[in-house]
């Protein structure tokens, strides 16, 4: 069994709303300097076999038309 | 009575909660950008989706210049209503205990939900009895009120829960049916539940008006 | 093959703009007429058809040709409203087609200075008791709706679904908007005034939609494709502050003219303004705002990003309209000019990419006749027997237990039917929805945000409707447009309102199919027939043709919407029985 | 400029309907074995001064009242 990440996040040219909202409020909130936010989701799970986990990601995890997923194990 | 209600980027439910302040007393709608409450005595920070519910609900919100303002007025004792996204967005900025996490059915739901006052000497409340059965819309994705169990018997011991959603009717997971809750001193309320949208009976029920009606009745 | 082909162009189009233009179209031009005479903008085998039906009414106030249609509902004030289809988006991305359907049709409210009030959704999936996908689609396209007219604030109030095995390939979605606005402050979309200044404000523009026309990319750009989102995502926070934003120009009367952007981006919002206002543009590309900085000048025309809008200004209010969309963050930018050329001209910085003929964009995109034949054996396959007992307890129980007369409010919960605090009748109280207008007696106009008063004075309101039959169409395409008619009129008759208007989304198959033309031609006829024989201006609409899955066309789906009156809101119908001892009464012709 | 990551997951002991649900679609779609799922937020960005990340998460990324916060750079 082991503890696995996915990292989901909105694929490169697909519009991300979350992520350009955070960038514009942080100059407000005293926070300068920050660019190219990007929002996206984090699964954490117990894997028994992790070879199942691409499938996992391109069946359920992630949605492959809109966004792009990364497995950190 | 004067009634300052906020308007973020994406707030939706200004307008109404201005109507329904507007039949008890004045009211005034107050720019997000404007470090200024005009002279209010009261202040909602009404419904919607300000900055989207992007990152996180009320997060961006809270950093307002016009919520440094609400946060000193609520300090100094000013009558301050947060209703839903308000209600998220004083959670997040510390004005009210607890946080409100996505439903469990991570559905958004609207539905008319039955309340109960449990404390009936609020700010917000004081036009109700203890026992009451407020009949007010709720419509939310995020409502499930959330706070340590520690935090939870403090706020009951010290009468901050404010109403409860009656058996049956807590369709968000809220721990122990919390529907509203005040800060200690009482002139601080929040609740997912929508009164402004229940001020006439044609369009459904005007128990929400109690809510404003009890401000309305607070010495300026 | 030929460029023009994979743009959808037939070698007669593509000869037809060569002789228009004088010479071979570049791709910018090129991708231009590709679009402006595609089916979705051109209409090119619905306008003959569209025209049969009837435009004029008492009410009428706008009728089709504009963003939305409108019809006078009293004191002053018009209500403003349309359909939409989102459906092959929908079938590819349910939650965010589904979603930009809705955030599509109200900019249409809005690009008419109206402000919208609520919306409506039509949907037809397949089968969701046997189909995975069906229930997948249904899930996402309701959650992508609500997620739109939620976040955004605008009420949901009705709508309605079927379930059968002609949609399980090609589902639908159409989606209504319906909106307020003062009848003397409506705003068409008709560029006017030589040298006043075209203004882009809203969304950056991405990728978005390009998807067909990517053909047009070098070959180097090509190896690219996987950048290129054909998806288009919404984003109705956006769209909040750009109907706001909106808004607040119309009401500071700083804009000549207003236009949404919607299929086909720039080129066919700014191409029908030109058209209308029989002047010509100049666009410079470069000065758009961009989500990618390496967009091709074509890529950067035909974009489909949404929440965006064009307006026309007089170059001193300029600064004025700029210093609106900074106040509710949303970008403006002065993209262009007005001129009396006629024709749409396209800037690269100095470089002239595109020079294009403005009226034989618009109004000379070629028409076809289409050639109807009656089928002479059944399009469909029978249904299958769904239940199969003789036990009327066994029966109730199945049709109980079926999906098209289960209970809607596993759909209707997930929309905020109530946001305006005008909702009299909410979903499952009636069989139309009725929302309270504005109360003039109480000196309550659109804008004054005076609250209405609890008095005896009658409550003047709307009630919204929208309805279909696919399967009925199919049995018998005339009748079946005829009774669409009439089921959402006895829907609004139900609450005691009269209908002023229709709007009607037409979805049916590959119309160059003649039994396919046959049900089209024979539905849009009983289709005015109703409408003449009610009295009942078509004020607008929209049409989705080609709507076919491997095994064969949807049912032929006209699906109507109305808008109509009543005094009084106290008095308007509900379903459920009232009280204990009351006469229950059938009332039939 | 560096590009930095913040992970941001439900605290312990909150009920996570989400990763429920995660976890309860997956036998369904045959991936077995897959248990302690937890779904969360991924925040990536491009910071002047990495030193502000702490107060950046503390104060808008996170609300350390639900959530607990890890930053990778
Ligand atoms: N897709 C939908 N979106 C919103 N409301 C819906 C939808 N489908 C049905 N409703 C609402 O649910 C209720 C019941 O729908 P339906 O069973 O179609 O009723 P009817 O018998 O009036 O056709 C109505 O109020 C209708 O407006």
């Amino acid at each position: 069994m082991s503890r696995v990440r996915v990292l989901i996040r909105p694929k490169a040219g697909i519009l991300d709303p979350q992520g350009q909202t955070v960038e514009r409020a942080l100059p407000a909130l005293g926070f300068e300097g920050v660019t190219n936010v990007h929002v996206g989701r984090l699964v954490e799970l117990d894997v028994e076999d992790p070879s199942q986990l691409p499938a996992m990601c391109e069946k359920l995890l992630a949605n492959p038309l809109i966004e792009d997923y990364e497995i950190q194990s | 009575m004067k009634f300052g209600v906020v308007r973020f980027p994406g707030t939706c439910d200004e307008v109404d909660a201005y109507l329904a302040a507007s039949r008890v007393g004045d009211a005034e709608i107050l720019w997000h950008a404007d470090p200024d409450l005009k002279g209010v005595d009261a202040v909602i920070v009404p419904g919607g989706f300000s900055y989207g519910d992007h990152l996180r609900v009320g997060a961006i919100a809270r950093f307002a210049p016009v919520m440094a303002e609400v946060e000193r007025f609520a300090a100094g004792g000013g009558l301050v209503l947060g209703i839903c996204n308000g209600f998220q967005v004083l959670c997040e900025a510390g004005l009210l205990p607890g946080a409100l996490l996505p439903n469990t059915s991570l559905k958004f739901t609207c539905r008319q939900v039955d309340l109960e006052v449990v404390n009936a000497s609020t700010s917000w409340t004081n036009a109700t009895a203890v026992g009451d059965t407020l009949s007010i819309p709720a419509k939310h994705t995020t409502g499930r009120y959330y706070a340590s169990d520690a935090t939870l018997d403090e706020l009951e011991a010290n009468g901050q829960v404010v109403l409860r959603y009656a058996a049956g009717h807590n369709f968000n997971g809220s721990v122990r049916d919390i529907a509203g809750v005040s800060n200690k001193a009482g002139n601080v309320v929040g609740l997912m539940p929508h009164p402004e949208h229940a001020v006439d009976p044609l369009t459904g029920s005007a128990d929400g008006l109690k809510l404003f009606a009890s401000a309305a009745a607070v010495p300026a | 093959m030929s460029k023009h082909r994979e743009l959808g162009l037939t070698d007669f189009e593509y000869d037809l703009i060569v002789e228009k233009m004088g010479r071979e179209p570049n791709e910018v031009e090129l991708a231009v007429f590709s679009l402006m005479w595609s089916e979705h903008c051109g209409y090119k085998h619905s306008r003959p058809l569209l025209k049969t039906l009837p435009v004029e009414g008492p009410r009428l106030v706008m009728g089709p040709g504009e963003n939305a249609g409108a019809v006078d509902v009293g004191n002053g004030l018009s209500c403003a409203f349309k359909v939409e289809s989102h459906n092959h988006p929908s079938a590819v991305e349910p939650f965010q087609g589904a979603a930009t359907g809705v955030g599509g049709i109200l900019r249409d409210i809005f690009a008419i200075g109206a402000r919208p009030i609520a919306i409506l959704d039509s949907l037809r999936f397949g089968e969701v008791a046997d189909s995975a996908r069906s229930r997948y689609l249904l899930e996402h396209a309701v959650a992508g709706i609500g997620h739109y007219g939620n976040s955004i604030g605008i009420a949901t109030v009705g709508g309605e679904i079927y379930f059968e095995e002609p949609y399980e390939q090609n589902c639908l979605v159409n989606a209504m908007a319906v909106g307020l606005i003062e009848t003397d402050e409506l705003i068409k979309s008709a560029a006017a005034g030589v040298g006043n200044v075209v203004v882009l404000f809203g969304a950056r523009t991405g990728r978005d939609g390009i998807g067909g026309a990517s053909v047009l990319a070098s070959a180097e750009l090509d190896a690219d494709m996987e950048k290129r989102p054909t998806v288009q995502i919404g984003d109705p926070f956006e769209e909040k502050k750009l109907l706001e934003c909106s808004l607040e120009l119309l009401d500071r009367k700083l804009l000549v003219a207003l236009q949404d952007l919607g299929a086909a981006g720039i080129t066919s919002s700014s191409a029908e303004m030109a058209a209308k206002g029989e002047v010509g543009l100049d666009l410079h590309v470069r000065r758009v705002p961009l989500r990618e900085q390496d967009m091709h000048p074509f890529e950067i025309m035909i974009s489909e990003s949404q929440e965006r809008m064009l307006c026309v200004v007089e170059p001193d209010r300029v600064d004025e309209v700029l210093a609106v969309c900074a106040k509710w963050e949303v970008n403006g930018t002065a993209i262009g000019e007005v001129t009396d050329t006629r024709r749409l001209r396209v800037f690269d910085g100095d470089e002239l990419v595109g020079d294009l003929p403005v009226t034989a964009l618009v109004d000379e995109c070629p028409t076809y006749t289409l050639e109807p034949a009656e089928p002479t054996t059944p399009l469909y396959p029978a249904p299958p027997k769904r239940i199969d007992t003789e036990d009327p307890g066994e029966i109730l129980l199945a049709l109980l237990g079926s999906a098209n007369l289960a209970s809607r409010k596993a759909v209707f919960e997930q929309y905020d039917s109530l946001v305006g605090s005008r909702t009299v009748r909410r979903p499952e109280q009636a069989d139309a929805a009725v929302l309270l207008l504005p109360d003039p007696a109480n000196g309550d106009r659109l804008t004054s945000l005076a609250p209405p008063r609890d008095d005896d004075a009658p409550k003047p309101a709307i009630a919204v409707s929208i309805d279909g039959n696919g399967r009925r169409v199919a049995a018998d395409p005339y009748r079946g447009a005829v009774e669409a008619v009439l089921e959402c009129s006895a829907n609004l008759a139900c609450v005691g309102a009269e209908p002023l208007g229709l709007t009607n989304c037409l979805n049916f198959g590959n119309p160059e199919k003649p039994h396919i033309a046959w049900q089209f031609s024979r539905a849009i006829a009983g289709l005015g027939d109703a409408c003449r024989a009610f009295g009942i201006p078509v004020v607008g609409g929209n049409v989705s043709l080609y709507n076919e899955g491997a095994s064969g066309p949807i049912y032929p789906t006209p699906v109507v919407g109305l808008v109509g009156e009543l005094p009084d809101a106290r008095k308007s119908g509900r379903l459920a029985f009232q009280h204990a001892g009351d006469v229950v009464a059938i009332v039939a012709a």
